[in-house]
């Protein structure tokens, strides 16, 4: 299999996830954007690991990590979604800043 | 082109297309939904690559837990005003720019991977076994492995107290 | 009481410390150890440290003395002059810390410790200026004098690490050694070097603080703004004057620096209607004599004249404070008739006019004969500068010369002689108007005898003295004569032309010429040189208003600025390697 | 099996991380909500970790970044007394991610790969962000956490991207396997560049250079003052150190990639700093942007990491660096607990009426500032410009000594605030609770610190790298 058929995927998702981030109104779905950049990260990481056949697993042991780190981060992040909706009753990111 | 690169870019297709769908609709959950397929996808991709154990994780993590927990959260945050159930504008005035730097990220990434990678292929061999990487973690990486049990563990303190509302206090 | 004589008891003692160490060195010329610092790792220039290797220089010995004796005297004459003030404590301590720093920068041979010794003398005079915080004038001139000398710091401190980087060490007798064998960079030095002068010494375009300080005690412009600290810029470029007496561009940009601020000053001080500020612009244009003297290549001269006008000119500032608290105020209008009441403040201060007028046998004849003998010498164009440039310094130090004397005898008539013109409803003069105590006419009387003193010993040059001499004199006479035709010496033109020098053409185009001169230039300096400072000002508060309406509280749009700014690194990172 | 663990990279960390759960622990069975429930075996822990350092007996700049990190989180617990733990603040889990966020900073700068580097600035990031919103039932700190935690999400999956490029041109993420592969001239050039500085992106991101500082000002004005003290000194220290050996240890193949942008990235920050820091009228957001352009001085000289200088500069500054901004901090936490205000017009005369948080304010701006008698911030001003001159960045030294001249406007503005004369009635400090007097004390021995530094800084220059 060309190696480039994930890596051109993993650049689209990524491309993709950052527009999430930067025009979604709605403060849970931005980070849904970030969990999108994460997985084309990670899309690239297997297939190099696959690529290279490494010997240490680099590439799918960090891919772990990656989606253990999203994870967590996910779950703080919804803590402070739901924390700053208590705050100012809204998850818009145009009016949380007002 | 062979069967495998065949079902490949026909999840390619399915991730990508679904990636876009998640970004863009207007229903909140809908968006959530799109999501999974996403993931699903991407676990489909994994598993061509032969790294199944990756894709199991990916299958448990996200779809299981993640999704879950973003789903939770967007019926927690509903906001009472929903002028015709969340058909409003989801998206923000910025989006034109967020659009331009999307491409151009895509973009960018895209031409650099070809420039380095362009015709380099990925050789069949098993490498994703949960034997090979429950060895490679917990020789090489255990350090680091143990560095994201706290991670986990801050993160979950954090989570936690950022939660706990202010009036028990 | 007794706690006011306990400052001037430790500042006494700290004299007596220096002048045991300082008077065996007096007739030496020789340097006898140098120091060079340690080299850093990789053979690279070493750590700025602070080691304390103080070393006496020939020639330093005589201004550690001048430091500590003007101090001294400052101190007992402010014992009465501000010994009631409730602040006396802090003023008087800031005085002792002053004294020590210039210690530091005078004595050391390691440019970091003159460098902080430097910072503290500024930070004492921004103190001293602002004693009377009450005032806005005050505040306002503490402010600029702090603000203007930051740059002459900049310049020392790159000056510094030019030094350090260029020969490998701090030490300045180091880098005098390393540069006698393979000079470098002489001409960055010097310029970096000339803006710590520049601002100090409040030369030319960087002159307008020095008499904005005049709000500050008068003990405190005697002691700093005339005796020690802004005779530090000069003392500086004296000091360092080997490391850029290569560099012709050096010499001839502090030449025009020099030949500018001397005239600039004595006219303004022509001008004053106030003997501080006519005493501080005058302070200026010495200073930029001085400088003369190291353009063209003479320091000591240059050292010579900053030890003489040291003396005379702290005594003139010190005397100018017993006629303040006479007859309460520093304008001239309201002084005049003081000869009888003031005796010994009218005779000693005679002796400091007369110094600066340069009229023998006062030690600044002897001191402003050497500078001009050596502005003279260099017009054959062998010392490093230009002959144009040394006739054209020539010149203007001769007209200066003029104007000195003229302005000098000016501010000597409208103090002391005349009926008092604002002295009172009845034209009379105050009976409160009286000699000031002895705690303040004592060091005027020390200080005056040093005046004729110093001039013992002095190299006399035959042809600059005669010529010096006789346009000092015909300076005075003419303003004498003026005086004595009933002139009021006020610096508007149109009624002196009117009333008096009709029959003096001559005369009196010099005095247009003079006027006009001075009207330019302070129009310049308001309207020119301040727009630096206003322009960067605003321009900065412009940017930091738009960064302002970046900072928006939007995550949304941080993220935007975040990806935009990958994107342009990741170019830049592409592009450039 | 043994388990392939460097004790000198994982020892003070571990020691850190097992003092969080302990504060945790004992605070829960604590009945009082004080700081002396999770407190003391924070403190302990610490100093444990010190001790812990000082006995593997390591050298270097890593290890010079882990001192300054747990001097700093030293300074930090002790100084969190003046905190109001009984309403405002919960002490275990306050206490508990101050810890863990310290051993992440430990972690960051004695790092040998990327996957432990990404991981621990995770460790790091998460517990911060969750600092600066802990203060609860109030709108600002959960504001300017979410703030902090989307854009650094968003700068972790960037790095993240570029590390997994980084990985696939050299088949290896650990340090010297690194330095090894981009040495050699058949790796393609485009993509390192991108993957060097997509990496750099995340540290550059903790270090609050422009253009990843937005979050800066926010994140320091919404949350508790030590909290910001926390982040501005240790978290910026050790993403500096960590930084610093990335570039030093795995990427100098790449220099041409990162040498300039590193460089633009420096002088821009400093700038922008500035000009944003002389716009405020409250200390703690002057000090916010302050940091920002203290960022941009501490990163110049990374630009000549493999010269004679280029590990010792930066690790003396930021060494100075974070003293004086924890006292400045702390004194400023003082404030806030005692009179509720840290505007500058309500800090008028504080060094003549309270002469003993002033005066160490005054002390700290004037070291910032670089200014005599603080000779200390002086000599480490001219530390980080050396060896931006010896690699022949004369542009990039020309802007440092413009914004030497800019920053002093405002840090002198603050100090002549300070010194001004009082209006209205005389201030009368209250009598403090004995916590605050604690906290008092840390500001106290920084400051004397600063001073003896003052007067003798071979005593800094010549004990760190």
């Amino acid at each position: 299999m060309s190696l480039l058929y994930p890596l051109l995927l993993s650049s689209a998702l990524f491309g993709i996830g950052l527009y999430g981030v930067l025009a979604r109104r709605n403060a849970v779905l931005m980070l849904l954007g970030v969990e999108l950049m994460l997985n084309a990260v990670n899309l690239n990481l297997v297939a190099f690991d696959a690529w290279f056949a490494d010997r240490m697993h680099t590439g799918q042991v960090l891919t772990l990590f990656t989606i253990a780190l999203a994870a967590a981060e996910i779950g703080l992040g919804l803590a402070i979604v739901l924390a700053l909706f208590r705050a100012v009753r809204t998850v818009d990111v145009d009016e949380v800043g007002r | 082109m062979n069967a495998t690169e065949v079902v490949f870019v026909v999840l390619s297709v399915l991730a990508a297309g679904s990636a876009l769908l998640a970004m863009t609709s207007r229903q909140l959950v809908h968006a959530a939904l799109w999501l999974v397929v996403t993931l699903g996808a991407v676990a489909g991709c994994f598993v061509l690559m032969t790294a199944e154990f990756i894709a199991w994780v990916q299958v448990l993590v996200y779809v299981g837990a993640v999704v879950v927990l973003v789903i939770f959260a967007l019926m927690l945050t509903r906001q009472g005003r929903e002028q015709g159930s969340g058909t409003t504008a989801e998206v923000t005035g910025n989006r034109w720019i967020a659009a331009v730097l999307g491409v151009v990220a895509a973009v960018g990434l895209g031409a650099t991977t070809i420039a380095g990678f362009g015709g380099e292929r990925i050789e069949g061999r098993r490498i994703g076994t949960a034997a090979s990487i429950g060895d490679a973690l917990f020789t090489d990486w255990v350090l680091p492995f143990e560095i994201l049990s706290g991670v986990l563990l801050a993160a979950l303190v954090g989570a936690i107290v950022l939660s706990r509302s202010g009036s028990d206090r | 009481m007794i706690r006011r004589w306990g400052y001037v008891g430790i500042t006494a003692v700290l004299a007596v410390v220096v002048a045991i160490w300082a008077v065996p060195e007096l007739g030496r010329d020789t340097v006898t150890f140098v120091t060079i610092g340690q080299t850093g790792p990789d053979g690279g220039p070493p750590l700025p440290s602070l080691s304390p290797d103080l070393l006496i220089y020939p020639g330093t010995a005589q201004i550690l003395l001048l430091a500590v004796g003007v101090g001294l005297l400052v101190q007992i004459y402010s014992t009465a002059y501000l010994g009631h003030h409730p602040r006396y404590r802090s003023y008087a301590l800031v005085i002792v810390l002053f004294l020590i720093a210039m210690i530091a920068v005078v004595g050391t041979t390691n440019l970091w410790v003159l460098l902080v010794g430097w910072e503290v003398m500024g930070l004492c005079s921004y103190l001293l200026i602002g004693h009377e915080w009450e005032s806005p004038v005050a505040r306002a001139g503490a402010a600029k004098a702090f603000l203007v000398t930051r740059i002459a710091d900049l310049g020392l401190v790159m000056a510094i690490i030019v030094i350090g980087e260029t020969y490998g060490t701090y030490d300045i007798v180091g880098a005098q050694v390393a540069q006698s064998e393979q000079p470098r960079h002489a001409t960055l030095i010097g310029l970096l070097v000339l803006v710590a002068v520049v601002g100090k010494s409040a030369q030319f375009p960087l002159h307008t603080w020095l008499p904005d300080a005049m709000p500050g005690p008068t003990p405190i412009t005697a002691l700093i703004h005339a005796a020690t600290m802004v005779a530090a810029g000069v003392y500086l470029a004296a000091r360092l004057f080997q490391l850029y007496a290569d560099s012709q561009v050096v010499l001839t940009a502090m030449a025009v620096v020099a030949a500018i601020t001397m005239l600039m000053g004595a006219l303004f001080a022509w001008v004053q209607t106030d003997l501080k500020r006519a005493l501080a612009w005058s302070t200026v244009s010495q200073l930029a004599l001085m400088l003369a003297a190291v353009a063209v290549g003479d320091p000591e001269a240059g050292t010579d004249h900053l030890l003489a006008h040291g003396v005379f000119k702290a005594l003139l500032f010190l005397g100018c404070g017993c006629v303040m608290l006479a007859v309460g105020s520093s304008a001239l209008s309201s002084m005049g008739g003081l000869r009888r009441r003031m005796p010994v403040t009218f005779w000693t201060m005679t002796a400091g006019f007369a110094a600066l007028a340069g009229l023998v046998p006062t030690a600044g004849f002897f001191t402003k004969d050497s500078v001009l003998h050596a502005i003279e010498r260099a017009t054959d164009g062998d010392r490093g500068l230009a002959a144009g440039t040394a006739w054209v310094l020539l010149v203007v130090a001769l007209v200066t010369t003029f104007v000195t004397a003229a302005y000098a005898t000016r501010l000597w008539v409208l103090t002391f002689f005349g009926a008092g013109h604002g002295a009172g409803p009845h034209g009379t003069l105050g009976q409160d108007v009286r000699e000031a105590p002895l705690a303040m006419a004592g060091p005027l009387v020390v200080l005056a005898v040093a005046t004729f003193a110093l001039s013992v010993g002095q190299p006399l040059h035959l042809g600059t003295g005669l010529l010096s001499t006789v346009i000092a004199v015909a300076g005075v006479a003419a303003v004498l004569v003026a005086a004595r035709r009933g002139s009021t010496l006020a610096w508007a033109p149109r009624p002196l032309a009117a009333e008096l020098w009709l029959d003096r053409p001559f005369s009196r185009w010099i005095l247009a010429l003079g006027t006009g001169a001075s009207r330019v230039v302070v129009e310049l300096d308001r309207e020119v040189v301040d727009v630096y400072p206003r322009g960067g000002e605003s321009l900065a508060a412009t940017i930091s208003r738009g960064l302002g309406l970046a900072q928006s509280r939007n995550v949304q749009r941080y993220a935007t600025v975040l990806a935009v700014g990958v994107v342009m690194l990741v170019v830049i990172g592409v592009v450039v390697s | 099996m043994t388990i392939p663990v460097d004790w000198t990279v994982a020892g003070p960390a571990t020691v850190v991380m097992i003092g969080a759960l302990v504060a945790l622990v004992v605070d829960a069975s604590y009945s009082r909500r004080t700081w002396l429930g999770s407190g003391l075996p924070a403190t302990a822990a610490v100093l444990a970790g010190i001790a812990e350092l000082l006995r593997e007996d390591a050298t270097g700049a890593p290890f010079a970044f882990s001192l300054v990190v747990l001097l700093g989180t030293l300074f930090v617990v002790v100084a969190s007394n003046v905190m109001n733990f009984e309403n405002a603040m919960p002490p275990g889990e306050y206490h508990f991610l101050l810890m863990s966020a310290s051993a992440g900073a430990l972690v960051v700068v004695s790092a040998r790969d990327v996957v432990t580097l990404v991981v621990a600035l995770e460790l790091l990031s998460l517990p911060s962000i969750a600092l600066v919103g802990l203060r609860q039932g109030d709108r600002a700190a959960i504001r300017s956490a979410w703030t902090f935690f989307l854009a650094s999400v968003v700068s972790t999956a960037i790095t993240l991207m570029g590390v997994s490029l980084l990985y696939g041109v050299t088949g290896t993420l650990e340090y010297a396997g690194l330095r090894e592969a981009l040495v050699d001239p058949d790796v393609p050039g485009s993509v390192v560049s991108v993957a060097v500085v997509l990496t750099v992106v995340g540290l550059l991101f903790k270090l609050g250079a422009v253009p990843f500082h937005a979050w800066v000002p926010d994140a320091y004005g919404g949350t508790s003052v030590m909290v910001a003290g926390f982040l501005s000194a240790v978290s910026k220290a050790a993403s500096l150190g960590a930084l610093l050996v990335l570039l030093a240890e795995a990427l100098p193949g790449a220099h041409d990639a990162w040498g300039p942008v590193v460089a633009v990235v420096a002088a821009v920050t400093m700038t922008i700093g500035n000009l944003g820091a002389l716009r405020q009228d409250d200390a703690v957001g002057l000090l916010a942007w302050s940091s920002i352009a203290q960022a941009g001085f501490m990163l110049a000289p990374v630009v000549a990491v493999s010269g004679p200088y280029g590990l010792s500069a930066p690790v003396q500054y930021v060494a100075v660096y974070a003293l004086a901004n924890l006292v400045a901090f702390a004194a400023l936490a003082v404030v806030l607990r005692l009179r509720g205000s840290t505007r500058l017009a309500d800090l008028r005369g504080m060094a003549r009426n309270d002469p003993w948080m002033g005066i160490p304010l005054v002390l700290a701006a004037l070291t910032l500032a670089g200014f005599p008698p603080a000779v200390i911030g002086l000599v480490t001003k001219v530390v980080v410009i050396r060896p931006v001159v010896l690699d022949d960045h004369v542009w990039l030294a020309v802007v440092m000594g413009v914004n030497v001249m800019l920053g002093l406007a405002y840090y002198l503005r603050l100090v002549v605030t300070l010194c001004g004369r009082a209006e209205g009635e005389p201030y009368v400090s209250p009598s403090p609770p004995i916590s605050v007097r604690f906290a008092k004390s840390t500001v106290l021995i920084g400051s004397a610190t600063l001073v003896v530094l003052s007067a003798w800084p071979d005593l800094l220059l010549s004990h760190l790298p």
